[in-house]
């Protein structure tokens, strides 16, 4: 079963039809839609650039990697270096927030902890959270989607309602007071395990109809393509058409969506740590570290800068691949 | 960003009640003198800017707003101090700088109350000619009527509930709302127009602080009284009459009250023509509108924000206009005795605690001043004490060797690890628990830290022994300053094993020494306030060999006071500038 | 039928069209190269096409989707956006060269002078605008007259196109109308400003057979009418027949056989044209075989097979000796107003179509 | 179009419903669950060490032990005609629509709302007037200039620009443009007698961030709609550039961007949590988060269904409009 891609190249005004055969099909035979997309994506030395930032900064995030960097170029994210601080201001003693070869990236106000190894610890917590949630959101978009654009009628009005609203609630805020009332210890977590679990199925969560949305739409077009009338004639079961023949084509869009989602729950994670519901300290999160440099960046701009600069940088590599792979996978989209 | 709440309160409802600040006021001791402002810390001892100028607008600014403006019905020190500009009791601190500002005085009453029966009946006479605003003269059951309706919790909850505990009232009295005939109301009785003779279940001594330190005395006449909503207009016996209602959120305008005598009352001025309140403005914009003279008092009275302190600390010009009192709080770590109920191991935790850090936490020496005793430099009769298993020195950063020593005489030589909390939207204390875990971490304690709002943090967490048992909380942050100015207001309700309650609970460490219970139940029967201070000083001592608490600063805050604003010195009782007494110029 | 054969067919290689000056005929296309860089490669979708139209007349240009049949059409009304293809050769209409005039002279003669008549009229109307306000907004932009007189001159052109009640349906959407009233209602649009070229590109593939012939006829009323000259695009070769006079096959962006419809019909030249055919269903002649289906697909248009684009598909590729696959075939005149581009032998061609093809259809 | 209108309004009460008892429900038994007893929350507004007298007295004038339905039910029914609090001496009308009163301010949470709503509005009408008019018109031209170096330019600021949080671009424009150049003023805002351009510097942060998005949005819709066919007939009828793009391309590729405008504006009226935090701007927003910080559960319930509110009504304007724009949706 092939998947369902036109390929395209000229766009413009009048879109000539010809191009629709343009690839030389001698070249297309043997090809999956992997290997198509990957040499489009290969090309865009934009995306590329996103996707190998996003390489690093997971290579940098991997339990083992993190210490030796940190070992490397920083000091432990935990370690004081009050004397680097002024004890009055907060502020770092040194201009341009305490940088030096120490601390390439200055220290922290109030307790001169080493900035450098803190935005890396940082930028586990927000991967972590980052990818685990978009693919909570991802299983329960698909499923839903899937089910709703398959069967249809009841089931998917009820879907489509509860999309609704979902869509209609208050996101961030209800986020803040969930995460307030939960209490210390559950589902036999508890610290910062249990705070990653519950951001992450808070985010995953309440983020599933965007991607419910897409997969409905793509499963609805689906259904009606002949492939899989084929197979319903020869009498296959739904669930055989729902696995192999539906899910496979829808490869490529989850794919493409769960990329583009991953930036932004991690945004959405920085802002839930900036309002104050983020992991517990003393572990530090992008998000948090703004959120105290709220009543701290009279005395340390740097401390604003940094992690900020940490979560524009980590989101648009995502985004920059996410486009990338969009384009590649499906060019309409662009 | 602080609301005034937050800032100015620890504990849910706990006012500042400073009784001297010799200790610590930096070593002017010329109270009621005069001040050119151009000396950084001058209105901390003195009166700045002595003026009888009269005119102008005084403009008061907050972000959040009062808890209420029925006197009754308020806890926090700032709106105490405001509403004296409009509001008197029975008696009043004394409008003085220094030492004096502490003291209680009579407002309403002529005289100080005079005990009888074993201080179990205190009597106060009312000044005659004290007038409302409309002009009819304050008499003695609207008195009465005031103390009554703070029975009634469900309608004046945010205030003290001294008096129902205190009075007796022969059985359950539900406050007038509920119950209309005043005669019901045993606990205060009025012999006459102009005399209040209140009723107590058992002696107490203090009786004059009670009456003094909250607005409940302040007459209320029943026909005005509109329950919750009398906080939208309360009828005026000061000096400055409310115009129109208050609006919440948004404030309100106070004129002239042509019906005040200030021959009846020497603590308050009424200088400028109107004073005016501005709720909701942004705490930044406060300090900026304060620099430029255009509001004189930011309300909360708990110290400029992040931005303005950097200005001021590195301007000079701006410094010279600048108090940096101490505010009346100790911010401490109460160490939980149920859950580290070995004392080697809380001796651990206080031997490697990094002071100079938490130090720092609260902002240096502008910030706070490292602590040795429990009680603060304000509390009568307090002294400095020795330092248990710790040292009040802002370079100390703890002694790993006693703590491992410790540690191994606890039986976890290896370190163990407990949980700390603290209040999530409170950066300092977030700070102090950071600290303190990571100078814990080099002796092997680990501290699990999680941070709650603070809403809920001294009633549902820190304050329910319920929640520390079952989330085994180790330690917390906390600071607490008494609404009594004694050893017994300020160590009473945070030591003494009666003083735990399920909600609320201000003896965080639950510490239940047979030897600090003792103490507390001798010395109510000491009649010697030396004596007694010297017992309050044992057991501060006491507590502190018991490593149930961790002493860390003293509260300091840094307050702008406007060149255009006169009259102002830092009023001891109340924590801040007094706002009664105020003017401006230009 | 009464044919004229006015549309002639010029000779395509290379070096004759350019510089000869303005040409005689309405509309004549020399060398029409439309090209499109992408990023796989150069699309070549018109690679040097020729032909001549007089006023009145009707070529029907053929082939399978791909073949370059729209992109001409458009190439001709200029709606190639300059940016993204590289459009070479001359078209001169009535005396106008088309490729390089200014994109506004172009625009001026789109819509007056030459118009067009598109395949799906749904998506070729704006949905969030009424019938009647299209086409006054086609009249206006030529015509310097009121909304009153465009509106009734819309509601007359409705009318003519037959379309009942047109002063109550030029107020509908597109969307309100049916798939064969909504082609009427195009077909008016495109001549509402009496343009003396009409191109229809697939005007009936998406309508029924009764509406497809009514279709047919009003556009071969209307231009007996206003003696236009028409291109009818179509890979359909029973509209061809019933309205051309010549005929166009196009196969991989070249001609591959010119010829009138009675030649095209019944002595055609060139393999894909006997393709074309075998795959036609008639309903005039009992069929003795099934549809022949044309075997294989549409070349790529980026690398168009060496020698003859057809020699993959082309059952008689061997008995050319190989010049199939090397060397391309020339599009040479073999009767008089008949020309193919095939290696093989005109004998062997006229009998493979006598012995092997004619029988099967 | 009238029927049309009608349907989806029941659509939007419906939904409103929905959303109400979820949050309700999730507020009242998600605290519950995690072992917060009616005490406690009695407890909030009772202040310091109450008695239980006080507490059962407090419970029972906010019915705190009836079953979470009768509340709800209540809850509702105050909503709809309003409700009476009882502070002692006197009954408090609470008109409709009464959101609840709230424990720590003892002030009616609508009047709450209705104080801060007036700020809210501005950051966003100032925010959206920005982002509608930058994005759209860059998007535009981005498309129409497609793969020149303006283009290129733009969609690289744009997609960094959706890559910004506000919490960063807005702390860092306190820091420098505020604290450390003193270009701007420090934002301050708190009602329509203040100065609406003391919002500037947050419509800007906001407005970079929603512009970013929408010039990405309606380039795409451009692209997208001036390839339909559509825009070839416009095109063949000599129609002159201009009015192609803006009356045939334009008109069509705006109907998705409105969309998403309506429910982006619904959504930052709700509360610009972050934006409100970033510049402590007192509006709903910061209410909210207040609300959070207090355990005020009253003013957070009455906040969110304002926000929820306010996302069914900017999507029942969407709706509508989409049915006046597109003639097929009125039509079916």
């Amino acid at each position: 079963m092939t998947a369902p891609i036109e390929v395209s190249g000229a766009e413009g005004e009048a879109q000539p039809e010809a191009v629709l055969a343009g690839v030389d099909r001698k070249a297309i035979q043997g090809r999956s839609l992997g290997q198509i997309a990957w040499m489009r994506l290969k090309r865009d030395k934009v995306a590329i650039s996103g996707g190998i930032v996003v390489l690093f900064l997971i290579v940098l995030s991997l339990p083992g990697v993190t210490g030796l960097v940190v070992g490397w170029l920083g000091s432990p994210p935990n370690e004081f270096h009050q004397n680097l601080v002024d004890a009055t201001l907060g502020g770092p003693t040194k201009p341009w927030g305490g940088m030096s070869g120490d601390h390439i990236f200055g220290v922290e106000p109030i307790n001169g902890r080493d900035l450098f190894s803190r935005v890396l610890y940082g930028a586990r917590v927000s991967l972590l959270i980052g990818v685990l949630a978009t693919l909570v959101s991802v299983v329960i978009g698909t499923v839903m989607g899937i089910t709703a654009g398959y069967f249809g009628g009841w089931v998917d009005t009820l879907i489509a309602r509860t999309m609704d609203v979902f869509l209609a609630f208050p996101l961030v805020l209800f986020a803040i007071s969930l995460v307030g009332v939960i209490p210390p210890g559950l589902w036999g977590l508890e610290g910062n395990n249990l705070r990653i679990a519950i951001l992450v199925f808070i985010i995953g969560f309440f983020n599933w109809p965007y991607i419910g949305r897409i997969i409905r739409g793509q499963t609805l077009s689906l259904r009606e393509r002949e492939f899989v009338d084929a197979a319903r004639s020869m009498g296959a079961r739904n669930s055989y058409i729902l696995f192999k023949e539906i899910l496979p084509n829808l490869v490529a869009p989850i794919l493409v969506y769960s990329t583009l989602l991953i930036p932004t729950n991690i945004l959405f994670e920085a802002a839930l740590s900036f309002l104050g519901v983020g992991i517990n300290p003393p572990d530090p999160s992008w998000g948090g570290m703004l959120s105290q440099a709220t009543e701290l960046y009279s005395v340390a701009p740097h401390f604003v800068i940094v992690p900020g600069l940490a979560i524009f940088v980590t989101v648009l590599a995502f985004n920059l691949l996410g486009d990338g792979l969009r384009d590649a996978l499906d060019p309409r989209a662009r | 960003m602080k609301s005034p709440k937050v800032v100015t309160s620890t504990a849910a409802g706990i006012v500042v009640l400073g009784l001297g600040l010799s200790a610590c006021g930096g070593g002017d001791d010329d109270g009621g003198g005069g001040g050119n402002g151009a000396k950084f810390d001058a209105g901390s001892t003195a009166v700045v800017n002595v003026s009888d100028h009269k005119g102008g607008v005084l403009k008061f600014a907050q972000p959040d707003d009062f808890e209420s403006l029925d006197p009754a019905n308020i806890y926090y020190a700032y709106g105490l101090n405001f509403v004296r500009i409009f509001s008197r009791s029975l008696m009043t601190y004394n409008s003085k700088p220094g030492l004096e500002g502490s003291k209680m005085v009579p407002d309403l009453a002529e005289a100080p109350g005079t005990a009888s029966n074993g201080s179990k009946t205190w009597t106060y006479k009312l000044k005659r000619g004290v007038k409302y605003e409309d002009g009819t003269e304050v008499k003695a059951k609207d008195i009465k009527y005031a103390v009554a309706r703070t029975f009634d919790r469900s309608v004046l909850h945010n205030g003290p509930s001294y008096f129902p505990q205190l009075l007796d009232v022969g059985g359950k009295y539900d406050g007038p709302f509920k119950d209309k005939n005043l005669d019901n109301f045993k606990g205060v009785s009025t012999p006459d127009d102009y005399t209040v003779v209140f009723n107590l279940k058992s002696a107490f001594s203090e009786f004059d602080q009670v009456v003094g330190f909250s607005g409940q005395t302040a007459p209320v006449p029943a026909a005005k009284d509109t329950g919750v909503r009398y906080g939208m207009h309360p009828v005026s016996t000061g000096p400055y009459k409310l115009q129109g209602d208050y609006t919440p959120k948004k404030g309100g305008t106070w004129v002239r009250n042509t019906n005040w005598d200030p021959a009846t009352d020497p603590n308050r001025k009424q200088l400028p023509d109107k004073i005016e309140v501005q709720s909701g403005l942004k705490a930044e914009e406060i300090d900026s509108r304060l620099q430029a003279g255009t509001v004189q008092i930011d309300l909360p009275g708990s110290g400029v924000q992040a931005a303005a302190r950097q200005q001021i600390l590195t301007n000079p010009k701006l410094k010279a206009n600048s108090d940096n009192p101490l505010a009346g709080f100790h911010w401490y770590i109460p160490l939980n005795t149920k859950n580290i109920p070995n004392i080697e191991c809380r001796k651990a935790i206080v031997y490697a605690a990094d002071r100079s850090a938490m130090y720092r936490a609260y902002g240096g020496e502008v910030g706070g001043q490292v602590s040795t005793s429990i009680q603060p430099p304000a509390v009568q009769g307090r002294e400095k004490g020795t330092d248990f298993y710790t040292k009040a020195d802002p370079t100390y950063t703890g002694d790993q060797a006693q703590a491992k020593a410790s540690l191994a005489k606890c039986g976890k030589p290896g370190g163990f690890s407990t949980n700390m909390i603290f209040r999530s939207d409170r950066p300092k204390e977030k700070a102090t628990a950071e600290a303190l875990q990571q100078s814990l971490a080099k002796v092997n304690i680990k501290l699990n830290l999680k941070g709650y709002p603070s809403g809920t943090y001294t009633n549902e967490q820190l304050g329910a022994p319920k929640f520390m048992a079952k989330e085994k909380i180790g330690l917390g942050t906390y600071g607490w300053a008494p609404d009594w100015n004694t050893g017994y207001g300020y160590l009473q309700p945070v030591s003494d094993v009666d003083a735990i309650v399920p909600t609320g609970n201000a003896n965080a460490e639950e510490l239940d020494d047979p030897q600090v219970n003792k103490m507390w139940d001798d010395v109510v029967a000491v009649q010697d306030p030396a004596q007694r201070a010297k017992i309050y000083n044992q057991i501060d001592a006491r507590i502190r060999e018991q490593a149930a608490i961790l002493p860390n600063v003293y509260a300091k805050s840094l307050l702008y006071r406007p060149t255009n604003l006169t009259n102002v010195y830092f009023h001891a009782g109340y924590g801040m500038y007094d706002y009664a007494n105020l003017g401006v110029t230009g | 039928m009464a044919r004229k054969r006015q549309a002639e067919l010029v000779n395509d290689t290379g070096e004759t069209a350019a510089g000869r000056g303005a040409p005689t005929a309405f509309l004549e296309v020399r060398d029409l190269k439309i090209h499109f860089p992408t990023d796989d490669g150069l699309v070549k979708s018109v690679d040097g096409l020729s032909f001549k139209l007089e006023r009145g007349s009707t070529l029907g240009i053929v082939g399978e989707s791909g073949s370059g049949k729209s992109v001409t059409s458009l190439g001709i009304l200029g709606l190639h956006n300059r940016g993204n293809a590289n459009v070479s050769g001359e078209i001169w209409l009535d005396g106008t060269e088309l490729v390089g005039a200014s994109q506004n002279e172009v625009r001026r003669l789109r819509g007056r002078k030459m118009s067009m008549i598109f395949q799906d009229p749904l998506s070729s109307m704006h949905p969030f605008y009424t019938v009647g306000k299209q086409i006054i907004e086609a009249y206006r932009v030529h015509n310097d007259v009121s909304k009153q007189v465009a509106r009734k001159h819309a509601i007359d052109m409705l009318g003519r196109v037959g379309i009942p009640k047109p002063d109550q349906r030029v107020d509908d959407y597109p969307h309100q109308f049916s798939g064969g009233m909504r082609q009427r209602a195009m077909i008016a649009m495109a001549l509402s400003c009496d343009p003396e070229l009409l191109i229809a590109d697939e005007p009936t593939t998406a309508l029924d057979v009764t509406v497809q012939a009514q279709i047919l006829d009003l556009i071969r009323d209307l231009q007996q009418e206003f003696n236009s000259a028409i291109i009818m695009i179509t890979h359909d070769l029973g509209v061809v027949a019933e309205l051309s006079d010549d005929i166009l096959v196009m196969y991989a962006g070249r001609c591959a056989e010119y010829a009138s419809v009675e030649d095209a019909f019944h002595r055609p030249l060139h393999p894909y044209t006997w393709g074309l055919l075998g795959s036609m269903p008639r309903l005039d002649r009992e069929r003795s075989e099934r549809l022949m289906p044309i075997k294989g697909t549409p070349p790529s248009l980026i690398n168009v097979p060496e020698g003859c684009a057809f020699n993959p598909r082309c059952a008689y590729c061997d008995l050319t000796g190989g010049k199939s696959t090397t060397e391309r075939p020339e599009l040479l005149e073999v009767e008089p107003g008949h020309k193919a581009a095939c290696h093989l032998s005109l004998e062997k061609r006229r009998e493979i179509w006598d012995s092997e093809i004619r029988p099967k259809l | 179009m009238v029927a049309f209108i009608v349907r989806r309004l029941f659509g939007a009460v419906g939904l409103l419903l929905i959303i109400s008892a979820v949050t309700f429900a999730i507020f009242f038994l998600v605290p519950r669950a995690a072992g917060v007893t009616t005490d406690d929350i009695a407890g909030r507004f009772a202040g310091k060490q109450p008695d239980a007298a006080t507490l059962a007295a407090i419970k029972d004038r906010f019915g705190l032990d009836d079953p979470v339905p009768v509340q709800y039910g209540k809850f509702i029914k105050a909503i709809v005609v309003g409700d009476t609090y009882d502070t002692g001496t006197e009954k408090i009308d609470c008109p409709a629509p009464c959101l609840g009163y709230s424990f720590r301010t003892n002030q009616s949470v609508t009047d709450q709302l209705v104080d801060r709503a007036p700020v809210t509005f501005m950051i966003t009408a100032g925010a959206a007037v920005l982002w509608l008019v930058a994005g759209v018109s860059i998007g535009i031209l981005s498309a129409l200039r497609r793969g020149t170096i303006f283009d290129r330019a733009a969609m690289g600021v744009a997609l960094a620009g959706v890559s910004l949080p506000i919490f960063f671009t807005g702390l860092l424009s306190l820091a420098f443009i505020v604290h450390r150049w003193e270009i701007l003023p420090a934002v301050n805002y708190s009602g329509p007698s203040d100065n609406p351009f003391n919002l500037l510097l947050p419509w800007i942060c906001l407005a970079f961030l929603y512009a970013a998005m929408y010039a990405r949005l309606t380039r795409a819709g451009m692209l997208e709609t001036m390839n339909e066919d559509f825009i070839r007939t416009a095109r063949a009828k000599g129609l002159p550039e201009k009015t192609v793009v803006l009356k045939h391309g334009l008109r069509a590729s705006l109907t998705p961007i409105m969309t998403v405008f309506g429910l982006d504006v619904g959504l930052v009226l709700g509360g610009a949590i972050i934006t409100e935090k970033t510049f402590s701007i007192p509006g709903l927003g910061q209410l909210a988060l207040d609300g959070v910080n207090q355990s005020d559960l009253p003013v957070v319930l009455g906040a969110t269904m304002t926000a929820a509110l306010f996302i069914v009504l900017a999507n029942l304007v969407v709706d509508i409009l989409y049915g006046v724009i597109d003639p097929r949706v009125r039509h079916n």
